[in-house]
């Protein structure tokens, strides 16, 4: 099987799809012959023509406005917004135009429509372009909202997105983009939507978390093992809205304790609601508060600051540690 | 390519109902037709204020004053052709198939469930210019598809203000997507007049500083809504791309049940428009051509006042014995399992409740 | 003292600033000689003239953009969206613009102004018109949301709203309005910003709530108290961004049970803040789980079903009866 | 009113430095401070091009052919005026008294502590159009105050298409404000050539559309564009209104540092474009006026490369050790108490760390 990045999982994924189905298309800033910023649309434009991988003007609002009228149509638009931070442009088209489409039209119109989208830190990009919006877009009730943590799952997800009748937000985190390589097949295969995985077997906490986390996670509960002999799980969430709320109850009935890992701030992000999710279902089995390691509620900074705010191995670690205590 | 900059009105049909331009070509059975939308759009627009008034119907935007500009922009329109309409385009969206009770239903708080791609209409939605890419994203969609269709797009003079309205008719014209836009110049945006829009004289200047033509027309005149849709439909199939069209017309009642414009309004104002009258000058024009008189007329307001109080019924009558269960069902195709069990959770404290 | 409804209360602030302080402009869609939808700018255009009281095109985005640009400049803006749902539109102005060039300026540029913005449920508004934004923007750090339940509490808080150095997003709930009167002092006052306030003294059970669910919750409890003879507390959090995390943690510590009532969807609300909140810095103390009564996750309904969807004094009286459970 | 559609690019300086126009009235100081603004700003870019391959330097956006273009908008500025830019505007920022290291240290990624309201220059920031709205704000704020200062706004041709742009010109037609906006034509949006970016042959063809005059000049022109800027500052603080003025140039550089050109754009355009250098030009024409020669060139480099050595040490050696406290003091005027936490627990976990 090839060992792939996720940038090369997820332009297979696209290249299958185009190849399969006619309604895809994909368009969006520089997706053509640039390839994407991040090479991620590269050589689709030369393999399927600029009828179905194009530019578009620069306008965020109009790229997923006409993405609404194409899933109207029939088709399935992959459109792409350069930055996740720029669909801050485009927020009315999406949570109350692509997202609720099915729902004003009483059933009968499906938005099937794959927004993609870069994001994450720790990349050293200017303003806005790092911004962690997953829990803005967890509250766009009819859009869901995926953010794969693997290359395997990229192309598993992005493919199931694509064949979802319902929106879907895929965002795509920079720094896993290239940060490692995975046996991916090169074959048509999904990931389901709306499923949890876990990163990591343990039996004494739950370390919760999407993105660029899940291996942060990892790493620094190997730490823990390795310094206390604790048994540590980690729960890759994949989808954020809807919520696996199952496996995360599961993971901490199982555990009793739990600790969320958030790259964006604080008040009001994707931890807090899965926080709710474990006091209404799971609190009996709590020992202890589940912390958060999250950034701070401030923007995104600027870039020599970023791997300060950033969650570290080591405040992760130390939130485990915590949480470990009797 | 460089478009030119439109410096006046055209019309084809004057106030008085005398004929200034050449009239499209069209049988007698279709210029009744015409008189029988408008009429129908009157009295439905009345009938759904009163309706309102009686806490029968939710608030309700009257399109009294524009029914030459509805007529004229859906009657050229072909069986592939789309509409992407606002929410004064009543007229237009029964000429494209849109049961009256549906619109009903609309503005009444009840599901619309008689919206579906088939009827080649988008669902009403209020965001002002939202509606604009939508309409892109067909016309591109029909492009890419090699169909030889055409999307009719309808938006107020305010909402022409607002960014999405630009974004898309500059994509549209990068794109040369099949689009008709046309401009329902009104005059007003609830309290807000025309000239404190834009400081351009015609909104149609948009479409020369976004690569396509600009037309501006009499709005209360029916053939000269109806040539320049249709030219501009012709063109848009023929792949020479979008076009603008202003249709210069008045909101002759308030801007929404829940509106008062005597707040805002100088009074002489609709006084200058009524002898502008869409309606009044096409019962002149027919009943020169000898096309309608006085019983002709009467029939036709019988059928359509038949016609609307069976849609009436319907909708008090069958209007869905709605249940929230169904609100659940439209949020996603597949029921996420936390929704199932709200869902679940809230009828169990409803029927509590009761 | 006078008795005035919300809208009364509302107006009056503006009244008082913009005579006393002449960088106060007001702006927005009908807020000129048509004194505002809901009239809560009537008369201001009258009595201060078009220079300070002023229509502008429809352009949500432009007109929270141009309130940056004033803001910048020295003035303090107060423009208004007319419905909350339409500052999607304008999203990104205010998430990335009016909140962080503060931030992006090292400090030197302050942006005093506040966005006013009716929304809420209850009163047959259309799409969007009613929808609960306040869990949005809790994200949008450097913005402070604040959400008055009284008619008191909105003259004080828009007075300090307005005398803020930061920008502010000041949500006016429709359906409290014109619901009832309250007396209010005809002359300057501020309530603080930040600061919840108790809307009902209990001991048994707090019940968290902001906008027109502090009455609902105020009702319920005394239903609750009829019948059970339960002391229930009602929190009014009245800012949603920063939260007062002390005044919540005083509560639930004193009775050490909770629910929380919102009027928006479930996942990502405020609530999920709140319970967060409480299990970090309350878990010990709670007895049961924080249950929360809120919409379920879908797109503000047709008007028909509005009364069913949102919490109900039942369905708040419900979840009451069913913590205080031992 | 209506103002017509601009038809052709203004020029008065040749490419190979001759006259075919009326250059500005200005003493030759100031002719040979314009020489070595863009001179100063051609050895900026390429120096932080140098600095980012060696790691010392965020990712940059070269400004090189822009020169003109940059100085020529900044030079009939006046005290009172504001300037609202993009990101490759360093020259007109530096115009405006803005330090070199303020610019290298948002470009480094630190906070960037030398803007202020007093400098009269907003804070660059990278979302595209969002400035134009601000722009349009201080414009209304001048005009508010009865201030006769205007504001200069500077976009690129790219980001004319999004919503905010087309917006902001609405807003600034319609209150008539103090604005002159300035549109960087270089023929590129990172990818997207320009004839992907709309339909309409000038951008400034928005103009009209909204209400105000549009004109189009040669971008590697200083004169030409000098002039236009000029007179539309003039219009603006006579209380006129707004203006556009698209300039036409090129970007010879990459996008940006992460940017590979090579990818997309056909490689003889730079070569068609290297002949008309906008500081070539300007030094023909100099030189046959007299006012250059090869010692005075050698000198205004030498003391160029000299100021920015400076600025570089300075950037270097003084740059703010920032710590991450200073990220707490800049959210909020008063940092709340949750935030205050935040930091200490941050802060001691960073200390734990070392
Ligand atoms: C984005 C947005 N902003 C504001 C409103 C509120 N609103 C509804 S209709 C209207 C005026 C629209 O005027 P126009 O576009 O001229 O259409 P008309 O009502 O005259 O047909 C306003 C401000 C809205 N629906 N959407
Ligand atoms: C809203 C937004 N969308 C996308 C981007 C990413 N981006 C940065 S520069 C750029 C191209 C801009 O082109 P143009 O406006 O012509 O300016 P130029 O870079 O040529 O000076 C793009 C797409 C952005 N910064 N902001
Ligand atoms: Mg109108
Ligand atoms: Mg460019």
């Amino acid at each position: 099987m090839p060992k792939w990045t996720m940038v090369k999982a997820i332009n297979n994924a696209l290249d299958l799809k185009l190849a399969q189905d006619p309604n895809v298309l994909i368009f969006g800033e520089d997706v053509g012959k640039n390839g994407g910023v991040f090479r991620v649309t590269d050589g689709l434009q030369a393999k399927f023509g600029e009828e179905r991988v194009f530019d578009t003007p620069l306008a965020e609002s109009a790229i997923i406005g006409s993405a609404v009228g194409m899933a109207t149509y029939g088709l399935r638009p992959v459109p792409e917004i350069q930055f996740a931070g720029f669909t801050y442009l485009a927020f009315h088209q999406i949570v109350a135009q692509a997202a609720r489409l099915h729902f004003r039209s009483g059933g009968t119109i499906d938005m099937a429509m794959v927004i993609r989208a870069p994001f994450g830190g720790g990349v050293r990009t200017p303003e806005l372009h790092a911004d962690s919006v997953e829990a803005l877009y967890m509250q766009a009730q009819g859009l869901k909202v995926v953010i794969p943590a693997t290359p395997y799952d990229a192309k598993g997800l992005l493919i199931a997105a694509i064949e979802d009748p319902d929106p879907v937000l895929f965002l795509e985190h920079m720094k896993l983009y290239r940060s490692f390589r995975q046996e991916v097949p090169a074959e048509h295969y999904t990931v389901p939507i709306g499923k949890a995985a876990i990163a990591r077997e343990g039996s004494d906490i739950s370390v919760i978390a999407y993105g660029a986390m899940v291996q942060a996670s990892v790493k620094a509960a190997e730490m823990v093992e390795q310094k206390l002999g604790a048994s540590v799980e980690v729960l890759d969430l994949r989808t954020i809205a809807p919520l696996d709320e199952e496996a995360i109850v599961n993971s901490v009935s199982k555990t009793g304790r739990a600790i969320v890992v958030q790259e964006g701030p604080r008040a009001g992000g994707v931890a807090a609601e899965v926080i709710a999710v474990i006091n209404e279902q799971a609190l009996y089995s709590l020992y202890k508060p589940v912390l958060r390691v999250t950034s701070p509620d401030g923007p995104y900074p600027f870039t020599v600051m970023e791997d300060d705010i950033l969650p570290s191995l080591d405040r992760i670690a130390a939130a485990i540690e915590t949480t470990l205590e009797p | 390519m460089t478009f030119s900059l439109p410096t006046s009105i055209t019309q084809i049909l004057t106030p008085d109902g005398k004929l200034v331009g050449d009239p499209p070509e069209l049988p007698p059975e279709q210029l009744l037709e015409f008189y029988r939308w408008m009429v129908l759009g009157r009295i439905f627009s009345n009938r759904m204020v009163a309706l309102q008034r009686q806490g029968r119907m939710g608030t309700f935007a009257p399109l009294n004053g524009q029914e030459a500009a509805s007529v004229g922009l859906a009657a050229p329109m072909q069986d592939g052709d789309w509409l992407v309409g606002g929410y004064r385009e009543a007229i237009s969206f029964f000429m494209r198939g849109i049961p009256m009770v549906t619109l009903m239903e609309q503005w009444g708080g009840y599901i619309p469930i008689s919206y579906s791609p088939a009827t080649k209409v988008m669902p009403i939605q209020v965001v002002l210019a939202s509606q604009m890419p939508h309409a892109v994203g067909i016309a591109m969609a029909m492009q890419y598809k090699k169909e030889r269709n055409a999307v009719v797009a309808v938006i107020g003079d305010g909402a022409t203000s607002e960014g999405d309205f630009n974004e898309a008719l500059n994509f549209a014209g990068t794109f040369k997507a099949p689009l008709v836009t046309v401009v329902q110049n009104n005059g007003w945006a609830i309290s807000v007049p025309r000239e404190k829009q834009t400081a351009a004289e015609y909104i149609a200047h948009r479409g020369p500083a976004f690569g396509m033509p600009g037309y501006v027309v009499d709005g209360n005149d029916v053939f000269a809504v109806y040539s320049a849709v249709e030219q501009c439909l012709e063109r848009a199939r023929n792949g020479e791309g979008p076009s603008i069209i202003e249709v210069i017309t008045y909101r002759m009642g308030a801007h929404t049940t829940a509106d008062d414009p005597t707040k805002y309004r100088p009074s002489d104002e609709l006084a200058e428009w009524k002898p502008k009258d869409p309606i009044t000058r096409y019962t002149s024009y027919l009943r020169t051509l000898g096309l309608l008189d006085d019983a002709k007329a009467a029939d036709i307001e019988a059928e359509v006042r038949a016609e609307l109080q069976i849609a009436v019924e319907r909708y008090e009558a069958e209007r869905p014995a709605q249940r929230v269960e169904k609100y659940f069902d439209l949020v996603y195709n597949d029921t996420p399992p936390q929704l199932a069990r709200q869902r679940d959770e809230l009828i169990r404290a409803l029927n509590r409740e009761q």
